[in-house]
């Protein structure tokens, strides 16, 4: 399942990337399960465009943050707000920590939901691509319980790069990859995002180096975000760029002290 | 026959269609009803409770039911009046089984006595009972509802009220039971009309009616005279109820029919409804006249 | 090909031999019980009763089976309007279950007149008995189904953009099939006696009527005659649900 | 504590608020549409019916809460056994189902004589009647739950070495639970019925003896104000039994 | 949420490795879903006592081929066996790419359902330091949907540490889990599976030098497994042993052939 990566169009000439995105203030952000507050009053702001890898220790709170950014979580308290002092909620394409997929539809109707949901005609051409990027071109029909887990990902990244959202938050999109599979679906991703917001929660700081544009730490109980690393270089970096290996490092010892 | 314009007229039966109704159907076989220009429907129901509501709500023309009943009718304030009696004597009937060795009705003390919902179960049972110095409470009653000849084969009860003298009886001997019969105008009930045809008290007096009582009259009148051919005539129209059963009961019911289904007599609707206000089925006694009429 | 075949004479060997079994079960508690035939009657008398009335007791049967297509219908669509209106709004729910459960409660004789009087004699007022009776299950399955939705499928489509409409019609309506195919098969089950309470309404046709008539002439090889037919068409058309809900719900996990 | 109080004041009093609405538009009905009170009586002649009779009615009413109760309780026991049996084989599904299916094509009439011949005219004939009635959504839905377990589920606990009997116990029987609570809920809610069909196989006691009793007698205030207290009940009923299945299903999504 | 490492008892002292633990026999092994033959009179032999972890490409079959050894999957042909000659399927303890958390049950009673299921008296105390070492000693009774997803594979991780099995088949166990969590937890669960024979699926070529005795990558459809790599020196290696470098480089460059 070889990836044809030349026939993917850059992002830039997407309908929903036309504005430049903007990017996501959090503000005064309160979050508690009964006794366990899992914010308390965080304050924290992405760049538009830009690609934010969000890390931290599990069960720190980072699919919280993004649910609630996704107005899927009501919070306790704060707010979550465009930079261009608009809401995010509508401009956002999530994809889950579970691939989410519907167990009744095709891989290509699972694609195509979004399209069919808000009525509009579905962009079968765009579609395909998408799958044979992924390497699920011989799965179109297939039901996703045919699928093995790493399939059913990457059915699910299909599925969010086919919207055409300037904000787009991915929880952990990558980890039921090979370590061959996932470099190639990280160049796609590169690609079909530059220009986007994103936030990409992940558990690979060499992911996360590769990709980001800033790499943010959520650390503690309550939960802070640590002050962002700018990693230089454009997304996607080589494995051998010397600046994916500084801020890798550099991201490790965060991560340690945060412990 | 002047098909044209034929006056129709919906009859809802008591239960469904059977000798009782003999009358009703001759006059369909000979065409009484055409010669008098009108056009008969008869309807029949599952629940004996529906019919009189229906004519009442004038959805109906006429229904077919119970003296015993139209008096509760007519305390319930329902607009209903008795027009015509097709059988002008009880039916109703004690049945008890041979078997049982109950001879009397002082045999009767400490037996199982099932009963179907008639709504008058108690007050004849009582007043039988009396007569032969027992009570209500000497007794079992047990309501065995539509399953009375069962609950006597099974010898679930010893005797049952509200049996039909032509229906049960026969049924009984069919099984070769024999019956003991005591029927209830012979233990202290008044005798009354066991089928009555009841029509709305608003338009009683509608002339289609009196049409409808002539051509009534023809049929019981064919039928007593030719009682083997209508029902070769019936047994062929209803080849489901072509069985000895009806046949029987064909037969026998021929003696019970009124010879003239308008004849009000007002003194046994009189003494009926003291019968029942003395048992507190009616709350009071109203004029026959206002639920029972003669269409002269 | 003759793969299929062959199973689908598997199937109907199987039928058959089910069909025979319980025949004969039939037989021996009418024979082992001593049972007299007004009571339960035996399978031959029954056949009997059947081949004798052959002519009256199809055309009655026809009348039957159409109160219980048309009463499954109503039944059906009734069902899952209001489920999926109930599903759409608490505060409609909260009103309507309570009617929906005592309309449960209401006996057909108390209800009777009332259908009579506003639906007349004729087949409508049938069809309404047999809907009230079927159209339960449904609505509470399918509910209980539209409310169990996975909750992750949902937040999905809301972060797509999907309106209220679009979620139910794209992912619940799909996600409680299998609950609404629970209720479907209850509803199936019950539809042929809802039609024979429906005619309990007061009719001239049906085996309800056969089988109430008989029951009062105590023609009782006549009432199992019709009973049988009834069972058949229950059976079958139990068959048929399963096999339309088989393929509906060809996703859904299947230990049987 | 006080929270909680309050949110019971708040229930009550919507309750009480959908109690009235309905009795409202009750009224409305038999006003509007002009029935005549033998057809469908207003409230206030049934308050005063049921006043007049409250005694007498009070009577009958714990008759059939009994026979409610242990009409359901009986129904729900077959219906479990029965789900989980077929559960476990499929071939005893393949012979057992035709048979629950007929079962629920059977009219209460023709049924009535063996019922009584068998359990007599006491209470017993009343369950059992009722209870035929109640066990098959409960059965259908459990089985339906039963077959549906996540696949997934099943094989770690294979591998946990779990007998078939420790998976049902461990594993299928909770993962159905949500599938029994929708049969029980249609159990619960035509329990009553099920009990007034039952005191139609003959009884001296009960709303369902009131009501045939006030119907030939063309009572129908009386009627009603029966069918009153078994709407209440049902209503009751349904509502504990929600409750309950709130209470175990604590674990299951629930967008209601 | 710092995991205490000291309370945990080496696994030699477990019931289940008392006997040395026979390693697993796949033979003619042929597994065909309707056209799509995933293995084909596939052969492959793991030692007993011994991790081997088991790479490859997304969707090339090492899901089936555990699901096959657990006894879950029906082979097309062929059978696997222990190495001692008895079947091996009621001998491991499975832990799926799924958690399988039962959403009814506590994390605790989650964790100690085989015992219940074997109606076998539940060994709390055993629960509880598994539940501490995995660091959910907290969360003890909240039920699944309150958790994180690394918290829920966590918990997936207890229960199958708790099942004292001689063979221990886990499938991307570690997938959901940070990197500072998963180093903590790769220590673990070495201790634990010391002696046991486990087959190890992982997408983290690190994480498979780190823990792995032998490295066995399926490629091709249908797959065939490459001759396994033996890695110098015990597990769990410290990431800065010379054997882990060289052996992943060594994985790197197979997974690229793979492809
Ligand atoms: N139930 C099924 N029906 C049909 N095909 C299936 C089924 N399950 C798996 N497959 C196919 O078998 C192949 C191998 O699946 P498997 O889950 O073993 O892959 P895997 O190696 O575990 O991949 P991943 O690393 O993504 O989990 C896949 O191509 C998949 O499409
Ligand atoms: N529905 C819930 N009810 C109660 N507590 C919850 C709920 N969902 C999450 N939590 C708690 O909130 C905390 C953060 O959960 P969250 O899923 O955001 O963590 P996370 O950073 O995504 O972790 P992971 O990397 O493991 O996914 C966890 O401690 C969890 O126990
Ligand atoms: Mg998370
Ligand atoms: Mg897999």
């Amino acid at each position: 399942m070889a990836m044809q990566l030349n026939s993917a169009q850059p992002a830039r000439t997407d309908a929903g990337s036309k504005v430049a995105p903007p990017g996501v203030r959090v503000e005064h952000l309160t979050l508690r399960y009964g006794e366990n507050t899992i914010f308390d009053n965080l304050n924290l702001r992405t760049s538009g465009g830009r690609l934010t890898a969000l890390l931290g220790v599990s069960g720190v709170g980072k699919t919280s943050l993004l649910k609630i950014i996704a107005g899927l979580i009501e919070p306790t308290a704060g707010c979550v707000i465009g930079t261009d002092g608009r809401p995010v909620a509508d401009r956002i394409a999530y994809m889950g920590q579970q691939d989410l997929l519907l167990p009744w539809l095709s891989v290509f109707k699972n694609v195509t939901l979004g399209a069919r949901l808000r009525r509009e005609t579905v962009d079968r051409v765009r579609a395909e691509r998408l799958l044979e990027q992924v390497g699920l071109a011989a799965h179109h029909k297939t039901l996703p319980a045919a699928l093995s887990g790493g399939m059913r990902q990457r059915a699910a990244i299909a599925r969010t790069l086919y919207e055409r959202r300037p904000i787009v938050l991915m929880d952990e999109p990558f980890c039921a990859l090979d370590a061959i599979t996932r470099a190639n679906i990280h160049e796609l991703a590169a690609e079909m995002l530059g220009g986007r917001t994103v936030l990409l929660i992940t558990h690979d700081p060499l992911e996360a180096a590769r990709l980001g544009h800033h790499l943010l730490v959520l650390q503690g109980c309550p939960a802070t975000a640590g002050s962002p690393i700018a990693v230089a270089g454009e997304p996607p970096r080589s494995p051998d760029d010397p600046n994916l290996q500084k801020s890798q490092g550099q991201l490790l010892r965060l991560l340690m002290e945060s412990q | 026959a002047p098909a044209h314009a034929a006056e129709k007229i919906t009859l809802i039966l008591d239960w469904f269609l059977n000798p009782n109704h003999a009358p009703l159907i001759v006059a369909q076989q000979i065409g009484a009803f055409e010669q008098e220009g009108i056009e008969v429907e008869l309807v029949e129901p599952a629940d004996p409770g529906t019919p009189p509501r229906l004519v009442a709500a004038k959805k109906a023309d006429l229904a077919i039911s119970y003296q015993p009943q139209l008096y509760m009718y007519a305390d319930q304030g329902l607009p209903l009046v008795r027009i015509a009696t097709l059988v002008d004597s009880p039916l109703n009937c004690l049945l008890c089984l041979k078997t049982s060795g109950i001879a009397s009705i002082t045999d009767l003390k400490d037996r199982k006595i099932g009963y179907s919902l008639s709504g008058t179960q108690e007050a004849t049972l009582g007043t039988m009972l009396a007569t032969g110095g027992l009570a209500l409470d000497d007794i079992d009653m047990i309501n065995v509802n539509f399953q009375l000849d069962s609950a006597l084969l099974t010898g679930r009860v010893d005797c049952v009220i509200d049996a039909q003298r032509t229906f049960e009886a026969i049924e009984l001997r069919e099984h070769g039971v024999e019956p003991v019969i005591m029927n209830v105008e012979d233990y202290g009930i008044p005798a009354y009309d066991e089928l009555i045809i009841l029509a709305n008290k608003d338009n009683a007096a509608d002339p289609k009616y009196k049409k409808f009582l002539a051509a009534l009259k023809k049929g019981t009148h064919y039928l007593l005279a030719h009682p083997s051919e209508t029902w070769q005539a019936f047994a062929k129209a209803h080849p489901d109820l072509d069985n000895a059963l009806n046949k029987t009961a064909w037969k026998q019911t021929l003696a019970l029919f009124a010879k003239d289904p308008a004849r009000l007599d007002a003194a046994r609707y009189r003494a009926y409804g003291a019968f029942l206000a003395e048992h507190n089925l009616i709350s009071r006694q109203l004029p026959v006249g206002d639920y029972a009429i003669e269409l002269d | 090909m003759i793969a299929t075949a062959h199973t689908r004479f598997a199937k109907a060997g199987r039928g058959l031999a089910i069909f025979s079994g319980l025949i004969a079960i039939w037989w021996v508690v009418a024979l082992g019980l001593r049972l007299p035939v007004y009571m339960l009657p035996t399978p031959p008398v029954v056949a009997e009763a059947l081949w004798a009335g052959r002519d009256f007791l199809w055309g009655h049967a026809l009348i039957t089976a159409w109160e219980i297509l048309l009463g499954l219908g109503l039944g059906l669509l009734l069902g899952v309007l209001l489920a999926v209106s109930m599903a759409f709004s608490r505060t409609l729910e909260r009103w309507l279950m309570p009617v929906l459960v005592i309309s449960q409660s209401i006996p057909i004789f108390a209800l009777a007149p009332l259908l009579v009087l506003w639906l007349g004699f004729g087949i409508s007022s049938k069809v309404a008995a047999a809907a009230l009776v079927i159209f339960f299950p449904v609505a509470a399955s399918f509910y209980d189904g539209l409310r169990r939705t996975e909750p992750g499928w949902l937040e999905l489509a809301r972060t797509m953009g999907a309106s209220r409409l679009a979620q139910l019609r794209h992912v619940r309506l799909a996600a409680a099939l299998p609950a609404f195919g629970s209720g479907l098969r209850v509803g199936a089950a019950i539809a042929p006696i809802g039609a024979v309470i429906g005619e309990w309404v007061g009719s001239s046709g049906g085996l309800g009527y056969v089988m109430l008539n008989a029951n009062a002439r105590m023609q009782t090889p006549v009432c199992f005659a019709a009973l049988f037919i009834l069972s058949l068409m229950a059976v079958g058309l139990w068959h048929v649900v399963n096999l339309v809900l088989k393929y509906l719900l060809y996703w859904a996990p299947d230990s049987a």
